[in-house]
């Protein structure tokens, strides 16, 4: 790790330094293969270059996208960065693939998972404490869609589970990171608003 | 096997906003989509153009029943949830009732008995509009679409997994392993060798076998060991391996490419 | 078919046509999609456009790719086109491959890991009477990745191994320790048995 790093004395490193333009072009190489978001940090690691580094490239590559503004972008998603389709062109995507907007969570499971995101970690009796019902079927559904994951249990009385999102939410949803969600407290002026 | 789809969906914006039905069927449909007791409250409240930090609680109370009434009339199982809010309610429309203590008055906001009701209430809408910006944002990620796989993928083509996965799975090693040992052997039906000769010529011809539908044609559970053992031996010993195209998804047989570019 | 066709007499055709910047964006995102090399047949049929038009769309696409030098080309190969790496990538793109994490477990071996974290120390022949399979290349992996650990012999005939989870194996899963390991009690609120 230390001997990548060039010092002010000037200790050249180990390797070739690459340009920017090989950089750039190996970092939208690893993006494209990578078979879910990669990080800054990965990216860093098998190029063996400074993190600063990475970022302008791939902030760079990003507004060269955009500037291009083909059929493809580059976002940052789930502590990552993803080249994936334009939402303009995703009729005729849908055409080929044969597919239909897939089937979207119950209410049931939507409500509990935003209650999840927003008090994680979090037990089952916490959840039907705020939603005022049972939520176990929705649990199972978010569990074995892989949206939440379990997240050790609670020191207290009988020792519940509790839950937590998990990376794939991130992904299902386009965050960034869980810092990406708005607020809870947002939502209190829509609460108040009725009536 | 296959995870149940969830059969039904519904709108923000339209499904919830009122219950009016054509048919008793639909009316079922619409009625058994509140997500709990609050959000039924919060639907009542709105379609009284009821202040909610000011509940008329008599009024609210009373449609409330109806609609549990309505329900129960329409065959829909009420859950339990919605039964305790009632008798909430109930309890609150008679503390209301009660003569107020003239000496009190200074007090009257931290007693009424609505406060805790009210709070709940306040506390779930956060929560139901925060479901309601992930539906948006699930619908905005719908219209985008990663990459096809391409041929690094195949190697990778393997189940990531978490604490549930490892349960799930110890549980079904366990219930499989009960299976095999009061398992009587009535006869000879298919002999492990035959099957792995079946099951490798299947492979071979097409490429890849969906093993879903390779266990729906047996018929007994001593061929569907027979079969289970046959294709962990091939997976081990040939040139096939198991791969799952989704997370939950069916699991695929697929003979590996001898040669890679 | 045929509507689409303007011919020289100006006839209109039955739908807006695209202007050329916009197919070039559908067909970069169908290229993108598709799991296979999509052939110009393919896409004009989904596009509903002319194959030659298709194929000059295309031909365009592919060159902008040339121009640009970045870490991707669009390829004809088995009858279709295909985005893929430049070979100048390859080294880089190797080197990610080999760190893909090793939280990917085929299906014997998470039989096998499950079957040690509840079972553990347990020894091959355990784990075998257990599973009803070797799990001999499943233990190496598991060992490999570091997720398991021997745990000394069981003081019975032949001394046999014993195997139990490691300290990765909780990073891993998230757990404090093992008995933060669920127990099928702890899902018993969601929905009773998940067998």
């Amino acid at each position: 790790m230390a001997e990548t790093q060039t010092d002010a004395a000037g200790t050249a490193p180990a390797k070739e330094p690459r340009d920017v333009a090989e950089l750039s072009r190996a970092v939208e190489a690893l993006i494209f293969v990578a078979d879910e978001p990669i990080s800054t940090k990965l990216l860093a690691e098998v190029l063996e270059e400074d993190r600063e580094l990475i970022v302008s490239v791939v902030e760079e590559l990003v507004a060269s996208y955009e500037d291009r503004s083909g059929g493809l972008q580059i976002r940052e998603i789930a502590g990552g960065w993803q080249i994936s389709t334009r939402t303009e062109c995703h009729e005729d995507v849908r055409r080929l693939l044969k597919t239909r907007p897939s089937a979207k969570l119950s209410l049931a499971s939507l409500e509990t998972l935003a209650v999840i995101a927003y008090k994680q970690p979090v037990t089952v009796p916490e959840i039907l404490e705020i939603r005022g019902v049972q939520s176990a079927s929705a649990i199972k559904t978010l569990l074995e869609k892989r949206l939440i994951i379990t997240k050790g249990h609670k020191e207290t009385v009988g020792r519940p589970m509790q839950y937590g999102t998990s990376k794939e939410f991130l992904i299902h949803f386009g965050l960034k990171d869980l810092a990406d969600l708005p607020s809870i407290e947002d939502f209190e002026d829509i609460a108040g608003s009725i009536g | 096997m296959q995870s149940e789809l969830e059969q039904y969906t519904f709108d923000f914006h339209s499904e919830t906003a009122e219950i009016v039905a054509e048919s008793h069927d639909e009316l079922k449909i619409k009625l058994g989509e509140f997500a709990g007791p609050l959000d039924l409250l919060l639907y009542l409240i709105r379609q009284e153009q009821a202040n909610i930090f000011d509940i008329p609680i008599a009024t609210i109370t009373d449609e409330y029943l109806k609609y549990i009434r309505l329900m129960k009339r329409l065959d829909i199982s009420v859950a339990a949830d919605f039964l305790v809010m009632a008798a909430t309610l109930i309890e609150i429309k008679s503390k209301m009732l009660l003569p107020r203590d003239p000496l009190a008055v200074e007090e009257e906001e931290m007693d009424d008995p609505r406060r805790e009701l009210v709070d709940r209430l306040l506390e779930y809408e956060k929560f139901k509009a925060a479901a309601e910006m992930l539906y948006e944002k699930t619908t905005i990620e719908q219209a985008v679409f990663p990459r096809g796989k391409i041929e690094s993928d195949d190697n990778n083509a393997e189940v990531s997994a978490t604490v549930f996965d490892l349960l799930t799975v110890f549980e079904k090693i366990l219930a499989r392993h009960k299976e095999e040992v009061t398992m009587e052997i009535h006869r000879e039906e298919i002999s492990l060798a035959d099957m792995i000769r079946s099951l490798r010529d299947r492979i071979f011809a097409a490429g890849e076998l969906n093993i879903v539908d390779f266990f729906a044609e047996l018929h007994t559970r001593r061929e569907l060991v027979t079969a289970f053992v046959a294709v962990l031996e091939i997976v081990r010993t040939e040139s096939v391996k198991l791969m799952q195209r989704k997370t939950f998804g069916d699991i695929i047989l697929k003979k590996v490419q001898e040669q890679s570019g």
